[in-house]
């Protein structure tokens, strides 16, 4: 059991899966000599020489074209973009190419390859540097998307991202790259696709991922103390995503309340709501909730930004109007 | 050196297998957009004979020389094309996606520009893996404008990578003369990466072979990136149905004079190869089309219940 | 009023925003001398010149990123990505540049271009030539999406979005281009986020967009013949959607289906479900249903591709399902 | 020919309000990352002083040189990395969006390579238009690997569009040199084009204008594109609170040689300018930063109401 930072968590499972495997290979901007913008890669280059931590130019949609092919051609590279925003330049590698492979080759062979990227705000990075664009990817078959929550998972989901043989995008919260948390020395791998109830409750439902599991594990704390028990669910995996366990949760609830960094509106939440207003809508007893980013960009100023970033006072805030 | 009666035997299968593929598609036995490489067949025929089983190809939209070039399977070229469940791709790709992943071909690609990145992939994983393969990107002269191609030859350069990449310029994009697409002379484009170019005759296929033997053999040895271009034509629309009021009747004439089959037949027969010969290869690839034709029009449709379970990998695999 | 196909009516569209502005200046692949790959622009290169109506390169990223920087110089260009697949090479400029600037510029400028781009299936144009990707664009502040039904539709929307201060894209149904109906000859001019009642009805509310409405409209017929009157909205205005008609119908129906040629997963539907189990719940007398494409990328073949798009029959069964 | 008092004016300006932004960021006043051009400002006075107001230019995440150049307001420059509501851009953009419209300032931008298409489609514009004015490009010698600068030299060079592309070559993208991620030799590149390309020494501002001029003025008069490369210095780290420590530190001294300041500095001295008048400047540049400074802080903070209402036009605009 080792006490480890988010990014040193990404940091090991790309040592341990390099080391089991050396097909494995890093590629990215500024990611081998310097160790990666966020250094989750600190230290690799050095480990594993620089054919296997490669460093790139500044060639987004090269890159993920590049990770393609050799995906196609036996290694299972792990691209990192730098910055969620820009992975805008390489959506044809990944959407058209990646993610259809497997389909429209008959089957032939997968694209065994990992997508890392850091989203989200709270930086004053401003609207080309904070964007959460998962839901885009989880509206493309043949893609899978997991974001952690966690120095646990993000190692546990990393390390299932790359030994899946489908493309995998690993969305970070940069905000949480600092977070602590304890990573098992040698957890049971986990499998993608399982949410985790990060706290129990009988009174209501709060699916999150990413950062916004700690606002709604805050918002539910909170909450407590009005004796209202919220359940929290960390989806970690939003496509697939834990259909069953959120289903199983409103069941007992019969309140949802779905959190996410992202823009509300055509977001993440809004798959789980739509689901859930389906196969859950015997179980509601209220409307479903969603706290998410309002419709503009992410805004520079610190003042803006803290306006615009969801926090647990408003998922509380729709908690208790659900409850209501 | 490439054997001219295996280039000749390749440019037939091509020509043969796309010119029924115009008849399949003209009679509705073939759905969806189909390009021809009727008149460029040289190309593919002469690159793909200097590459060997551990060598990948990714292709363009107009794709099926290529594919054909690299031994795939006519039988499952067809039942793709005809969308039929024993195609390569199960009939899920079509014309534009035809791909055999174990003969290196990682397919045509819908998407121009596309495939020279996932060729550089395919190049680096060569030379990490310590293999002395090679990838080849063929791209058209209209894709030159992607902004793929310029990324995909930089990174190519400067990590010294076995990727040869070929243009085929027959002049066109669609229905504009690609010289109105393009400043950037491929020649002098290349020379400021420091990227060798030759420029063959596309429409001969000995000296495209040559040129990609010769290209290929250095990059065996550890030499980095090549480019050929292959200047040749367009014999048809650029997609089946196209009725090219854009093109002068008159560049037809012209084309048929560079025909790169009768080109070959005649160097062939010039050097001694009897006739008889050729008329069997004629024959053989009348017959290798009519059979797999005929076996794909025999073979059941694209099933739907294998497509929709063949998106991920099945679970614990 | 005269009889269009729709391709005819966006070609009529431009023809009149183009005499009446002369910054309205077209730009795209063979959109010039060609006319155009599916003929929207037939003629006009003739009636306006190779200035205004400008053959590009095969540039996608370039073409938009050049659109963002004309419409921030005085110009309104018009710009066609010919397949919607291949949005994928330009979501830098149309996501970070046009949809951003009037936000994170202050308000000093607009960004008044138009994106028209063809989108789904029934060609068997295969998977990189079909998508639906309207959903990635309706999640981005910034953007207008609009995707008319009927030619009617096509040209007073194309009308408005050229009219637009701000970055408007199209998506045209390019199985719906040869589809016949009648345009006014001097129609009233249409504000964006409008939707149409289709098909009145008590029963239940189908909302749809695109060749979905017309799928709708046929299940609604069917439906009819066993006395469920089904109310057919067509959206014409994804973003922004027109919430109030919907929630007015459902307000009546108490069953409300969402149909769409998109995914179902994460596509535009979700959005529509997610807001109206919000403040539509104490209207719902049952589960908010969508009828999407399945969760793979589409299929080339005939068979796989009409197994693979939504059509009438799913749609009426949906209804049944809600009513049940 | 650039007045080479008012060129000094400009890099004093530009180096002042940079210097003032790193203390004020080193004290927590200013948010977000900052890329500063200190050591780079003679290429931003020098091709901005080619241009006139009909002119555009779009920028890069190190763009404050350029804004300033441009004529932006100070106050209104630090008021936005302030990230105050009286902000160019009311505090919604910051650092790597300073943007003023109405100078033709299209944007810094947060995006590398991003900023050329946008300047391309301003050349169209006003090729369109019919004026005589001119959109400028400013890029890094990293920059050069994206796909984009490709498209826009491309469509600018077949189009013959009065853009001009301006490299501001420091040696680094980021942590790394530029040369280990870009193969293309830039004169030999744009030369691929047909597209004239100059080497300046961007640390010699009325070298660089008198290479801008040169390129304005053919492309008034109908000239199309034209590459600028100007080699210079960064300074400080790739941005603030970079280590640098892939940095040798022998550069440091090294480019203190280049200073572009205190070589127009010994040039004007030497052409005969009084030191009392350089001082002045000195003086008055340090107050217009100082009295900017003053009143962004006096400003109120960035407006959430005017931000979330700002994302569109107001309805009926
Ligand atoms: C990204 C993208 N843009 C546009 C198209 C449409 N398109 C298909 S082929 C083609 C022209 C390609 O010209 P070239 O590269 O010379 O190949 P050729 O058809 O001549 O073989 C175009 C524009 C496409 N398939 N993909
Ligand atoms: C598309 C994109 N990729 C990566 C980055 C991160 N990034 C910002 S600046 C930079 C280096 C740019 O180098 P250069 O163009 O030489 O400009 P310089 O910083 O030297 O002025 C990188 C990689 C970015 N902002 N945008
Ligand atoms: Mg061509
Ligand atoms: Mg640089």
């Amino acid at each position: 059991m080792a006490e480890l930072r988010m990014v040193q968590a990404v940091n090991r499972a790309l040592t341990e899966s390099m080391t089991e495997d050396d097909t494995v290979i890093l590629l990215g901007e500024d990611i081998g000599a310097a160790g990666g913008p966020f250094g989750a890669t600190r230290g690799l280059q050095e480990k594993f020489g620089p054919d296997r931590v490669r460093d790139t130019p500044i060639s987004e949609a090269g890159i993920i074209g590049a990770a393609v092919g050799a995906a196609l051609s036996g290694l299972k590279p792990v691209a990192e973009i730098m910055f969620m925003d820009f992975i805008t330049l390489a959506m044809d590698a990944l959407v058209n190419q990646a993610a259809k492979a497997r389909f429209m080759f008959g089957g032939q062979r997968g694209v065994p390859m990992v997508l890392r990227t850091p989203h989200g705000g709270g930086l004053s990075a401003g609207p080309q540097h904070s964007q959460c664009l998962e839901a885009w990817l989880c509206h493309i078959p043949g893609l899978k998307v997991v974001c952690p929550a966690t120095p646990a998972d993000a190692h546990a989901l990393l390390r299932a991202a790359i030994a899946d043989p489908d493309p995998v995008v690993m969305v970070e919260n940069k905000a949480l790259y600092a977070m602590k948390g304890e990573v098992d020395d040698a957890p049971a791998p986990l499998q993608i696709g399982r949410a985790r109830v990060a706290r129990p409750g009988r009174d209501a439902t709060i699916v999150a991922y990413g950062a916004a599991v700690h606002w709604a594990t805050e918002a539910a704390t909170a909450l407590a103390r009005d004796s209202i028990e919220a359940e929290v669910i960390d989806l970690r995996s939003l496509q697939p995503w834990d259909e069953a366990t959120v289903l199983e949760s409103l069941a007992r609830t019969h309140h949802l309340v779905i959190a996410q960094e992202a823009v509300e509106a055509f977001g993440v939440g809004a798959e789980i709501a739509a689901r859930m207003a389906d196969i859950g809508f015997d179980e509601l007893d209220g409307p479903i909730l969603r706290v998410g980013a309002p419709f503009t960009p992410v805004p520079f100023a610190k003042e803006l930004e803290s306006a615009y970033r969801p926090d647990a006072a408003r998922i509380a805030a729709a908690v208790r109007r659900t409850l209501d | 050196m490439a054997d001219p009666l295996i280039l000749f035997r390749t440019m037939l299968t091509i020509r043969e297998a796309e010119l029924a593929l115009a008849r399949l598609f003209a009679d509705g036995e073939v759905p969806g957009f189909i390009h021809l490489s009727v008149g460029q067949e040289a190309v593919a025929a002469g690159v793909c004979a200097a590459l060997g089983p551990q060598d990948s190809v990714a292709s363009t939209h107009r794709g099926h020389g290529h594919a054909i070039a690299r031994g795939i399977s006519l039988e499952g070229f067809f039942a793709e094309v005809m969308a039929k469940s024993t195609g390569l791709c199960g009939g899920r790709g079509g014309s534009m996606h035809v791909a055999d992943l174990q003969r290196g071909m990682l397919g045509a690609n819908g998407i121009v520009g596309a495939g020279a990145p996932i060729a550089l992939g395919a190049a680096l994983a060569q030379r990490t893996r310590g293999t002395d393969g090679v990838a080849v990107a063929f791209f058209g002269d209209g894709a030159l404008a992607e902004g793929a191609m310029h990324e995909t030859l930089n990174m190519a350069a400067i990590w010294r990578l076995p990727l040869l990449m070929v243009c085929e310029n027959n002049g066109w994009a669609e229905f504009s003369r690609s010289d109105t697409q393009v400043a950037a002379k491929l020649g002098a484009w290349t020379a400021a990466y420091g990227v060798r170019h030759v420029e063959v005759d596309g429409n001969d296929a000995s000296a495209v072979a040559a040129a990609a033997e010769d290209a290929v053999a250095a990059q065996r040895h550890g030499e980095g990136p090549r480019v050929i271009e292959a200047r040749t034509h367009r014999w048809r629309g650029h997609f089946e149905g196209d009725p090219q009021r854009y093109r002068d009747p008159e560049e037809a004439a012209r084309m048929a004079e560079h025909d790169p089959i009768a080109r070959s037949r005649a160097t062939l027969l010039d050097a001694g190869t009897p006739a008889a010969t050729l008329e069997v290869a004629e024959a053989e690839a009348r017959d290798a089309v009519a059979t797999a034709i005929a076996a794909a029009r025999a073979a059941p449709p694209a099933d739907w219940m294998a497509a929709l379970s063949g998106v991920y990998a099945p679970a614990g695999a």
